[in-house]
C-alpha cells in the first residue's frame, strides 16, 4: 500500500514530508544513541518480512505490512523505522519512491503509533493469555485499516479520478485485514508469551539503556 | 537388524554452492533399514549438505538420490519424504521456531495431517520416551542447550519417520545431556545417518562409518586410524 | 545471495561523488514532480535514458525496476481515462476514454520514469553503506543515518537466519496453504526473528560498550569533491535552468 | 614469558541469570602478565559469563573482581577495564557492527579519544601485522568468515589492549582460517584467556587450561583426561 513514483502532485509531495518530517523528529527524540541498534535490528527484520515473507492468499501470495506490529515493539521509533525501510524498498526494488517517500512513512508510520497508544497497554497486561492474540489482532486490523484510508486520502488528493482505483483495492484489501490481524496475532502471543520485554518500548525520557 | 532394504540411495552426487567450488564430486552412500550410518568429515567437507540433499532442501548439480525405493527429483517428489525422514539440524536454534514445546512438537505431525487429538496424544508419548515429561508448557527459547537438543530431536520423533539424519546431534553438550542422547539414540529402532566429528561417539553408536573427503565418500578410512577404538563396534544394535 | 545490492561497475557516472548525485538526483527529482510540461518531462526521460546508458546499468534489473512502475501506470491508463470527464477521444466496445485522461496518464507516465531513471543511474550506483555516509556529510541526522546503516548492516544476516529456520520447517513437511495453520507457523517464524534480532541488539551494545563506546558516535570516512564533481554540478545546473526557463516560458511543449 | 603480576583477579564469584539456578559459585580465577590461559566446559556452564563479568557487562551476584590491581564495582569502574583489556566475542557478527573494516577498526580507538589521524595509523599497523593490508574500504559483512574473525580480532587489537579475553576464537571457522589464527596468537605478547571447546587447539596456544564445571572452575582436569592428548603440552608456547 504505497503510492507510486510520480504520482504525487508537488503540495501533497510537500505535505506529506512535512507531516513525515515532524513524526520523523519526534520518533528520534523519543531514542537514544544507546537504542539506535535495537530499533534497526527491528526494522530490519520488519523490512526483510516484507521482502520475503509470502503468506499464501488464493492463487497467490500477500505479505503482511506489520506496521501495527512495528507500533507496538517500537512506538514513535516506528516512524523513522518505516521512513528507513520505505526509502531501501524504493532504493532496491522502486516500490513508492523519493518524491512519495513522505506521503507513504506518514501511511506506514502513523498508524504504527496510534496502535502503540491503543494497545500496547493492553498486551503488556494481558498479553500472556489469549489478550496478547486478541491485542495482536486489534492492532493489525487497526492498523490496516488507517494505513488504507490515509493511503486512499493521500491518492485522492493527487487526482479525485483516482477515486477507482481505491474502490478496486478496497475488496482485496478486505481479505488482507484478516490476514494482517491473524498474522499481527499470532506474532504478538509468541512475543509476550516468550519475550514481553519486547513491549517495553524505551522513551527518552525514562530511557536507561543499561542493556 | 540384518541389512534391510535399501531406504536412501546417492549416486554420483556433484553439488557446489558456488560455480567453480563444488563441495560435492561423484558421491556415493546407501543407507539400509536398520542400518545406523556414521559420516565424518572436516568442516566444509560436505557432511551436512548431503543431509540437506537428502530430503531434497537443496537439488544436486549432478547425479541421482533414491529414497524410499523411488528417484526423487522434483519438490514435490520430496513432500513424502520429508513426511517419513527426519532431519536433526546441528543447531537447535536453527530448529525450534515456536514458542512452547507443545507447539513445536505438534508442528510435524499436524502438517502431516493429523488430527489435533492424536497429534497430543504422540507429544505426551514422545516426552514420555525421552524423558521429558511435563515439558509441554515450557517455553522453547528459554530451555538450555542440552535440553534443547532434546526437543529438537523429539519435534522430528513426533513425525514417527523411517529414517533419521543426525547433525552434529552432541556437538558442545555437557557429558550428561550427551551420555543422555546417546543411549536415546541406542534405543531408536530407525535407520540413521549421524553426521559428527567426534569419533568416539560415531563408534558408540553406529555400525558403521564413513568419511567425506575431497567431495567423495570413502569407508570406515577414520575407524584404520583410530587403534584403540576399533574394538568398539560390537556394541552395535545393542 | 545478498538481498542488498546495487549496480556495480566502473563507470564515470559510478566515479562521481556520492553526495553530489544524491543532490542532483533529488533537485532532478522535484524538477520533474513540479512540472506538467510535456516536452520537458520527455527531456527528462531522454536525460534518463542518457544516464542509464553512461552508467552502464544491467538491462534486466532495471526493465524490472521500470516494469514494477508501469505496471500500475497501465492500471492508470486502463481506469482513468474512463472515469475522468472530458472530451471524448476514442471509444472501445462504447466506453469513452477522455482526451484529459489519457494526457493526465501520460503525463505521470513520463515523469515517473524519469525521476525512477534517473534514481537508478545516479542513486542506485552507489554501494548502499557509501550512501549511509554520504547522509551523514549531507547533515542528515546522525540518528536517523546510523538507524539505516545498522538496518543495512543486519539485513543479510536476517535473512540467512529466516531461509535455515524456513528449511528446518520444510523439512519437518510444512507446506504454505492459505489455513490457519500456515499463518500461525509463519508469524512465530517472524516473532522468533524479532526475538533473536533483539537479543543480538543487546550483544551488539556490550561489543560497543567494551570498544569504549558511551554514548556517542565518531565518524571517520572520507569524500573528495573532484574537478569531476564540479563539471557535473554546473551542468546538472544549467540543464535544471534551461528546463526550468521552459517551464516558465510555456515553450516546447508538444501538446 | 614468566609469572608476571596480577592481571585479573575472580574472588568467590556467584553469578546466574535466573534467581534459583545459578550459573557461577564460587568461581575463582587469576590471570597474570605474559600468561595465557586456556578455559573450557560444556554449553552452558558459563564460560563466556566469565568473560563478559571481567569487563563488567555483567554484574556479579557474589564474590569480588580485581582488574589491573584495583577492585571493579561500578560502570563507571569498568569504562578503565574496557579500554585496557580487549574482549573478542563468540560471534563476529555482534562485534564487528560498522559498514566498513575501517570505521570498525577505529571505533575503538576514536572512543579512547584518539584523533584521526592517530587512530589511521594504528588501523594501517593492525591490518599489516594481521595480513589484512588494503582490507580498509571492505564492506564488513561482504567477508568470509575467516576474515570476520580476523577482522573482529583487529578491531580490539587497534585499542593496543594489556590483555586478551577471547571467547571461542576458532569455532565454525576452516582448518586455514583456523591455523592463521593460531599462528597469530602465538605471536601476540598480551596475556590472554582463551574459551574454546576445542582441546587441540587450547593445548598448542595456551600455557594451562582450566576447566568450568558446576559453577566452579578447577584446573587441567581435561587434560587429564585426554590420554591420547596429554603428550601434547610440550607443544605450548612453539
Amino acid at each position: 500500500m504505497h503510492i507510486a513514483e510520480g504520482v504525487a502532485p508537488v503540495p501533497v509531495a510537500a505535505a506529506g514530508a512535512l507531516v513525515a518530517a515532524v513524526g520523523v523528529t519526534i520518533g528520534l527524540r523519543t531514542m537514544q544513541d544507546r537504542q539506535i541498534p535495537r530499533a534497526a535490528l527491528m526494522s530490519a527484520v520488519i523490512f526483510l518480512a516484507s521482502l520475503v515473507l509470502r503468506l499464501p492468499f488464493g492463487p497467490s501470495s500477500v505479505h503482511p505490512l506489520l506496521n501495527g506490529l512495528a507500533g507496538l515493539i517500537l512506538g514513535w521509533a516506528a516512524i523513522p523505522v518505516f521512513l528507513v525501510t520505505l526509502f531501501l524498498q524504493a532504493l532496491l526494488f522502486q516500490y513508492g519512491g523519493i518524491t512519495t517517500l513522505g506521503i507513504n512513512t506518514v501511511t506506514m508510520g502513523l498508524p504504527a503509533v496510534i496502535c502503540y497508544y491503543l494497545f500496547n497497554g493492553y498486551i503488556r497486561k494481558k498479553g500472556t493469555g489469549r489478550g496478547g492474540f486478541l491485542g495482536g489482532v486489534a492492532a493489525g486490523v487497526t492498523a490496516l485499516v488507517i494505513s488504507f484510508v490515509l493511503w486512499a486520502g493521500a491518492l485522492l488528493l493527487c487526482g479525485k479520478h483516482l477515486a477507482v482505483i481505491v474502490g478496486l483495492a478496497l475488496g482485496p484489501h478486505l481479505g488482507l485485514v484478516l490476514i494482517e490481524g491473524l498474522f499481527t496475532g499470532f506474532a504478538v502471543s509468541f512475543l509476550s508469551r516468550v519475550y514481553p520485554a519486547i513491549f517495553e518500548v524505551p522513551s527518552g525520557r525514562e530511557g536507561n539503556g543499561s542493556a | 537388524m540384518g541389512a534391510g532394504r535399501v531406504l536412501l540411495r546417492f549416486k554420483n552426487i556433484g553439488y557446489g554452492y558456488e560455480k567453480d567450488r563444488p563441495v560435492l564430486v561423484e558421491a556415493g552412500l546407501e543407507l539400509a533399514a536398520g542400518e545406523r550410518v556414521g559420516l565424518t568429515g572436516p568442516i566444509g567437507s560436505g557432511k551436512t549438505t548431503l543431509l540437506h540433499l537428502a530430503v531434497g532442501l537443496l537439488k544436486p548439480d549432478r547425479g541421482t538420490i533414491e529414497v524410499f525405493g523411488r528417484e526423487r527429483r522434483t519438490e514435490r517428489d520430496f513432500w513424502e519424504v520429508r513426511e517419513r525422514m527426519g532431519l536433526l539440524f546441528q543447531d537447535p536454534e536453527d530448529q525450534l521456531f515456536c514458542p512452547t514445546v507443545l507447539e513445536d512438537l505438534a508442528f510435524g505431525p499436524l502438517n502431516q495431517g493429523r488430527s489435533r487429538e492424536e497429534t497430543e496424544i504422540i507429544v505426551g508419548e514422545t516426552l514420555e520416551i525421552l524423558g521429558l515429561q511435563g515439558f509441554e508448557k515450557r517455553i522453547t527459547h528459554h530451555l538450555s542447550g542440552g535440553e534443547k537438543r532434546l526437543v529438537s530431536l523429539a519435534s522430528i520423533l513426533t513425525m514417527k519417520p523411517d529414517a533419521l539424519l543426525l547433525d552434529e546431534p552432541v556437538i558442545g553438550l555437557d557429558p550428561e545431556s550427551r551420555e543422555r542422547i546417546r543411549s536415546l539414540l541406542l534405543t531408536l529402532p530407525q535407520a540413521m545417518i549421524i553426521v559428527s566429528h567426534d569419533r568416539e561417539f560415531l563408534l558408540s553408536v553406529t555400525n558403521h562409518t564413513l568419511a567425506l573427503r575431497g567431495g567423495r565418500v570413502s569407508p570406515a578410512a577414520e575407524r584404520a586410524g583410530g587403534d584403540r577404538l576399533s574394538a568398539l563396534p560390537a556394541r552395535e544394535g545393542k | 545471495m545478498s538481498c542488498v545490492t546495487h549496480y556495480t561497475g566502473n563507470t564515470c557516472v559510478h566515479r562521481l561523488d556520492p553526495r553530489t548525485r544524491l543532490l542532483v538526483t533529488l533537485g532532478f527529482s522535484l524538477l520533474m514532480a513540479l512540472s506538467n510540461h510535456s516536452g520537458v518531462l520527455c527531456v527528462g526521460v531522454v536525460i534518463g535514458m542518457m544516464l542509464a546508458a553512461l552508467s552502464r546499468l544491467p538491462l534486466k534489473p532495471l526493465l524490472k525496476r521500470l516494469a514494477r512502475v508501469n505496471l500500475f501506470m497501465f492500471i492508470l491508463f486502463l481506469l482513468v481515462p474512463v472515469t475522468f470527464t472530458g472530451r471524448t477521444a476514442f471509444s472501445v466496445l462504447s466506453i469513452d476514454f477522455s482526451s484529459e485522461g489519457l494526457l493526465w496518464s501520460t503525463l505521470i507516465t513520463l515523469k515517473a520514469n524519469a525521476i525512477v531513471l534517473v534514481f537508478a543511474a545516479l542513486v542506485g550506483t552507489v554501494e548502499p553503506m557509501i550512501l549511509g555516509h554520504a547522509f551523514f556529510h549531507l547533515r542528515v541526522p546522525a540518528k536517523l543515518t546510523h538507524l539505516f546503516l545498522f538496518t543495512l548492516r543486519y539485513l543479510d544476516l536476517f535473512h540467512h537466519q529466516y531461509i535455515t529456520l524456513l528449511r528446518a520447517m520444510k523439512a519437518r513437511a510444512f507446506r504454505p496453504r492459505m489455513n490457519l495453520h500456515s499463518y500461525r507457523s509463519y508469524a512465530f517464524l517472524l516473532a522468533m526473528l524479532l526475538v533473536r534480532s533483539l537479543e543480538r541488539s543487546e550483544r551488539i551494545m556490550a561489543a560497543m560498550k567494551c570498544r569504549g563506546f558511551k554514548g556517542k558516535f565518531h565518524i571517520i570516512t572520507h569524500f573528495r569533491f573532484q574537478r569531476r564533481d564540479l563539471i557535473f554540478c554546473i551542468l546538472s545546473l544549467a540543464v535544471g535552468s534551461i528546463l526550468l526557463g521552459a517551464i516558465y516560458l510555456n515553450i516546447w511543449r508538444i501538446w
